[in-house]
């Protein structure tokens, strides 16, 4: 029996040890996101993008040039996986930065592991907890939750909106943004006098949009969420007739949401997007045009589909971790975290990137433009 | 005869332990290690119940979040140190298998199943909902043990990889011993015959529900430490550690590996911890392939990979 | 007195009556049989009285105590131990792990001691091992006793079951067709056990379809047909009342005549 | 009131949905006590090859029977590939077995079609019937219709056809069946043909309601788990009650009590009942035979 167990687990180790260990001369980057999972939503895209980016950068020379040498790994949204693989790429992969981190969860398991060892990392997770307080060696990519919040709760003010029924998504994403959202109402005069959730798989939810029809003076709804909960939100709330507007979160912003929904349904609803939404939109001056229509179409050309939000924040993490590098002018970790530190004016999809000692963010409000969904597609509205 | 078994077993388990850092070839490999005994440990709580007494759980993992979370806002919210947090989530299982116990455990076969996946399934539910204590889905960080740094205190520095493979290693050893202990004593005697016939059982004394309460219980606390382990490991836990996906992990490596046998469990958490990194490179057929392990398995060695390839070792020596 | 006093015992499943009204007692020491055709509601029976199923009306009574509906393992305890017709042995434990359980209510202890092992735990399970082994030696098991018991011969698994049920050191004992698939020489040495069982006082409910055996070592017979106990006496009472050669013997005394040949 | 009947619509629609699964459940589980665990992805792949064939020009209704057809192929693949070899294995290892199933066909289902969501339109439009101030969509109506018409299928097939209790006797006695000259392993293909076809009918029916992506299979295989043993597992009578209580015991909780836990008093009630009655509303009580 002690042969058994012996041999198997000598044969696992081997099998492992054989799996990693790479070239040398080369600039290794490390990356863990969710390409599977009940967050593959998200990770699906992002690995994607960061494939096709280290392909195009190598084929273009590779940067300083040395090429980047990518190892990419799958946490199924899994934070304990997660953080394994984050050890796996520092200790074993030695690689000198990390990408990742689809999810919330996710992000916080590698930021241990990223801020222990020295290793920049750049997050692809919404939440402002993991920026704020800021971490030395972590920065991120994506508008926090708030952000969002406040990007609609500007609009709803504008619109003369000063109460809301909300109705939110029990996964990370749309529980972390209801809970923002909550905070900053008050900010912009705005009370919600309705606060419904919903389970990320459920099927229907009139029941809840029916209490928030039936609460007096609601004047818009507010559904942070993603997956396939916002389509049915969407559908749901034009089943029930509602004449007040709806709010979605960013975390829909897509043409297939509006395929999921229905143009039907979806005709009207407002949400805060990045510019890779409306790239056809774009003035030829605009500082994100070339950025944006360059990537959707390099996107378009490998993967025959439109790249999503969450595949722009990859984009913009290997952007920004590539500038940094070639800044850097070398691979010590400590040299690439001062050179994204010291990030300024990259222009990114998602928006512009200037981060400072106390800003890991990098963004401000006017990365995101508040868009409407109209029979002839997206409409700008500020 | 069954006493030297025992230490058999426990000895190359130490063994196993003690000598495979010495081919580690980075600091990687103790943190794999660290997750196969966590895992092991919890899994060997299931061998109790479902190996000894029979009795199936798809919710377990819900002990080992309230193991967790005890680990986390135990230190959070009453000052508690995180290694007495790791008690009292422990005994908080306990008491909470003891009190839906007896109505779940009255429940045969399916019905059993899902009022365990039920009871795994609120517990989630409830981690998941309170975010303004428990931090909701995005999860929340726990306090370091601190026996680190006690230790460099003391003049031994040593890696976190390093002393949470020690750390989790001699708990999974001191969880194999019990069970092996609870094997070949009275009251492992009385939950194994319940396996094989309650009724037959019941007629030679044995309280058939208090046994299988005691295994209910036991293994609750097994998968409560087991929790509270990875949360003080990983310093930051989320309501998955609950998940009916983790729960039916948990039992996917008891069966695999030989649900009867406490080295056969860990076999099998070691394989599933293994699994998803020896196959990263494939890592899009990862499902394709852990299905198939487990549909093969159960088909060609019913009893569980260890069991399974003893008997035949030993069919073969005869 | 009587040890055990069954009265007016009943059970209906979906509508049939399975077992009607039957009454009997058993004094110790005493070996009584119960005989009938197949399907008369003798395993039900001692499934009523072993507390295995709930009676639907009547009386079980130990020791003048009443027990009717109460727990198997409640009655184990007050000594009453049974076997089983369709064996229910413990097939993944080894045979003397099985004679072990019976040993349950002497070897059992806090949890803590045997999760622990601790020297009061080893203790107990030494006497009952030791017990053990000398009730393996008495039905010619001991050389198996590390065995599992699954791979047992049938024959063996009788005696196992024997074995198990002896370890409670039971005041009443509940054999179902102990001596069913069984060569001539073992029924003859259960024939022996049972008699010298009953020589210690402990009384014998017996369900047996070997007449011969049953004609020879009872002490009283009841007798069910289609669930109502039809007749009950001494071997000879029995063996002669028309209703039962009627109901039952005529037909059974051939079958026995067959597996003697 | 039209918010009760909001509820009441919400409830029903859900509970069908819940209700075609446990259907699902019904046939294998009467034919040979497994409880099925990949009937999720049965349901996946109804909505996901429908989905596709659509895509590649099929007309709807001809993607649909497609979806059906081989769904239920991949339903008897199942059954003489992984249930027929481990015959007599206890129940903890069937549940392994089929929870295998259910990852390896999710697997092969990301490989082969996406992982992204879809939808395809609903049969008769999206315009809501109003009634007393309440909607429902027609989609609803067909969903709760496609559940009524498998129930009576269901309870015509066991209890009026040969085939059907020939399918029944099989779970109660395998060897006795064959005696009778019951051809065992004809009935176990047929209802893992007829329990896939199900899955993938129901996959069909929700798709425009749900939405459908290659994970779907497992939330829907839990809740129709749970409805399923809430009305007493094997009944086709407990699958359809078992679902539609479920349904609208979530949508009545989301109405009136915490959207947030209308999930958590589903399972509590569950447990409830479970307590009081064992074998759920409409199981068979099963005496002991020792």
């Amino acid at each position: 029996m002690m042969k058994t167990m012996t041999s198997t687990a000598l044969a696992s180790l081997v099998a492992l040890g054989a799996l990693s260990g790479a070239a040398q001369a080369e600039i290794r980057l490390g990356a863990s996101v969710s390409a599977s999972g009940p967050a593959a939503f998200l990770g699906d895209p992002e690995a994607k993008t960061i494939e096709m980016m280290i392909e195009e950068i190598n084929a273009a020379g590779g940067v300083n040039g040395e090429e980047i040498a990518l190892t990419l790994y799958d946490d199924g949204g899994d934070p304990n996986k997660a953080r394994t693989f984050a050890t796996r790429l520092v200790e074993d992969d030695e690689v000198v930065a990390i990408i990742g981190g689809s999810t919330t969860g996710t992000t916080m398991s590698i930021l241990d592991v990223a801020e222990d060892e020295g290793i920049p990392f750049i997050s692809l997770a919404g939440a402002i907890s993991i920026v704020d307080p800021v971490r030395e060696y972590v920065f991120k990519t994506p508008h926090t939750d708030r952000m969002a919040c406040q990007k609609i709760f500007t609009d709803m003010q504008a619109q003369g909106i000063a109460s809301i029924g909300m109705i939110s998504g029990t996964d990370g994403f749309g529980a972390s943004m209801q809970a923002q959202c909550k905070e900053v109402a008050g900010e912009f005069g705005i009370e919600i006098l309705a606060d419904e959730t919903y389970g990320p798989q459920d099927a229907d939810m009139t029941p809840q949009l029916t209490r928030i029809r039936d609460t007096d003076g609601v004047q818009a709804v507010l559904n942070p969420g993603f997956g396939q909960g916002p389509a049915i939100v969407t559908r749901n709330v034009a089943q029930l007739g509602f004449e007040i507007p709806l709010y979605q979160s960013h975390g829909v912003a897509s043409n297939a949401f509006v395929e999921l929904a229905g143009l039907d349904a979806a005709e009207g609803v407002r949400l805060p997007g990045t510019a890779l939404l409306i790239g056809d939109l774009l003035a030829e001056d605009d500082p994100q045009y070339k950025v944006v229509n360059d990537y959707i179409a390099a996107y378009q050309a490998k993967y025959d589909q439109e790249p999503s939000t969450f595949a722009g924040y990859a984009h913009d993490a290997v952007a920004l971790m590539v500038d940094a590098i070639t800044r850097a002018g070398s691979t010590d970790p400590a040299a690439i975290r001062d050179a994204i530190e010291a990030t300024s004016g990259l222009v990114g999809t998602t928006g512009i990137y200037t981060f400072s000692p106390e800003d890991h963010l990098g963004l401000d409000l006017s990365a995101f433009r508040m868009l409407e969904i109209t029979g002839e597609g997206w409409k700008q509205l500020d | 005869m069954e006493a030297r078994r025992k230490w058999i077993q426990l000895a190359v388990l130490a063994a196993l332990i003690a000598v495979l850092p010495f081919f580690f070839p980075s600091g990687y490999y103790y943190r794999v290690g660290a997750l196969i005994f966590v895992n092991g440990l919890s899994v060997i709580g299931l061998v109790i119940l479902i190996g000894y007494a029979g009795q199936i759980s798809l919710g377990h993992a819900g002990f080992a979040g309230i193991g967790a979370y005890a680990c986390a806002l135990g230190p959070q919210h009453l000052g508690l140190h995180p290694g007495l947090a790791l008690i009292l989530g422990a005994v908080i299982s306990g008491l909470l298998a003891l009190l839906i116990g007896r109505p779940i455990l009255r429940l045969k076969g399916y019905y059993l199943a899902v009022a365990t996946l039920g009871f795994g399934i609120l517990v989630s539910m409830l981690l998941t909902n309170e975010r303004a204590l428990t931090g909701g889905p995005d999860g929340i960080s726990v306090e370091d043990l601190g026996l680190r740094a006690l230790l460099r205190d003391l003049g031994w520095r040593i890696s976190g990889g390093e002393f949470w493979y020690g750390a989790s290693g001699i708990a999974l050893l001191v969880g194999a011993w019990l069970a092996l202990n609870l094997f070949d004593s009275p009251t492992g005697r009385a939950m194994r015959s319940l396996h094989g016939s309650e009724v037959a059982a019941s007629t030679v004394g044995i309280d058939v529900a208090r046994q299988k309460l005691r295994a209910f219980v036991i293994s609750a606390v097994y998968a409560s430490v087991a929790g509270s382990l990875l949360a003080l490991q990983n310093g930051f836990i989320t309501p998955d550690v609950a998940g009916f996906m983790h729960s039916i992990e948990m039992v996917t490596m008891a069966v695999l590996g030989g649900v009867g046998s406490v080295l056969g469990a860990t076999l099998g958490a070691a394989i599933l911890t293994l699994l998803p990194q020896v196959l990263t490179v494939f890592a899009e057929y990862e499902q394709l392939v852990l299905g198939a392990v487990m549909i093969l398995v159960m088909i060609f060695l019913p009893q569980g990979l260890l069991p399974s390839i003893a008997r035949r070792l030993r069919g073969r020596g005869e | 007195m009587s040890l055990l006093d069954v009265n007016g015992l009943g059970i209906t499943f979906g509508g049939l009556k399975a077992v009607n009204d039957v009454s009997f007692s058993v004094q110790p020491g005493e070996i009584v049989s119960v005989i009938g055709p197949n399907g008369a509601g003798k395993t039900t029976l001692f499934n009523m009285i072993s507390g295995v199923y709930q009676p639907g009306r009547g009386t079980v009574a130990l020791d003048g105590r009443d027990v009717t509906g109460i727990a198997p393992n409640r009655l184990a305890e007050m000594g009453l131990s049974r076997t089983f017709q369709n064996l229910q042995v413990f097939q993944e434990m080894t045979v003397l792990e099985n004679v072990l359980a019976g040993y349950h209510l002497q070897e059992r202890g806090p949890v803590l001691a045997d999760l622990l092992s601790l020297p009061s735990m080893r203790r107990r399970a030494a006497r009952a091992r030791e017990g053990a082994r000398g009730l393996l030696a008495r039905v010619r098991l001991d050389k198996a006793e590390g065995q599992e018991a699954g791979s047992l011969s049938y024959g063996a698994l009788k005696r196992l079951e024997i074995a198990r049920a002896l370890a409670l050191r039971p005041k009443i004992l509940l054999l179902d067709e102990p001596a069913a698939g069984c060569n001539a020489v073992e029924t003859e040495e259960i024939d022996a056990l049972i008699a010298e069982l009953a020589a210690a006082g402990i009384a014998i409910l017996l369900v047996e379809h070997d007449m011969k055996m049953v004609m020879r070592i009872s002490n009283h017979i009841v007798v069910l047909d289609h669930g109502e106990k039809i007749a009950e006496g001494d071997p000879a009472t029995v063996s002669r009342d028309p209703g039962v050669i009627a109901a039952y013997l005529g037909a059974e005394e051939t079958e026995a005549a067959d597996a003697d040949g | 009131m039209d918010a009760l009947l909001q509820f009441i619509f919400s409830g029903v629609t859900v509970g069908a949905v819940y209700a075609l699964v446990a259907l699902g459940f019904t046939i294998i589980y009467n034919a040979s006590d497994v409880v099925n665990f990949a009937q999720g992805e049965f349901v996946m792949l109804g909505g996901m090859i429908t989905v596709f064939a659509h895509q590649a020009g099929l007309p709807l209704p001809l993607a649909a029977l497609l979806a059906i057809l081989a769904t239920a192929a991949i339903g008897v693949a199942l059954n003489k590939l992984a249930i027929e070899p481990a015959r007599g294995a206890p129940v903890v290892s069937l549940i392994i077995i089929t929870i295998g199933a259910s990852i390896l066909i999710r697997g092969a289902a990301q490989l082969i079609f996406d992982k992204q969501l879809h939808r395809f339109p609903a049969f008769s439009g999206d315009d809501p019937i109003r009634v007393m101030g309440a909607t429902i969509l027609p989609q609803s109506l067909w969903v709760i219709g496609g559940a009524l018409v498998v129930f009576f299928g269901l309870w015509l097939f066991f209890t009026r056809t040969l085939t059907g209790k020939a399918v029944l006797a099989t779970a109660n006695n395998r060897v006795a069946a064959q005696l009778v000259g019951i051809n065992t392993s004809w009935v176990m293909t047929l209802s893992f043909g007829l329990s896939a076809a199900i899955g993938a009918l129901a996959g069909v029916l929700v798709t425009p309601i749900t939405l459908v992506a290659y994970d779907v299979g497992v939330g829907l295989a839990l809740k129709g788990f749970a409805a399923a043993m809430l009305g007493g597992m094997g009944n086709p009578k407990g699958a359809l009650v078992g679902g539609l209580a479920l349904g609208l015991l979530e949508a009545m909780t989301a109405g009136y009590l915490s959207s947030q836990y209308k999930d958590a008093v589903a399972f509590i009630v569950i447990l409830a009942v479970l307590f009081v009655m064992p074998q759920g509303i409409f199981g068979k009580k099963s005496t002991e035979r020792v």
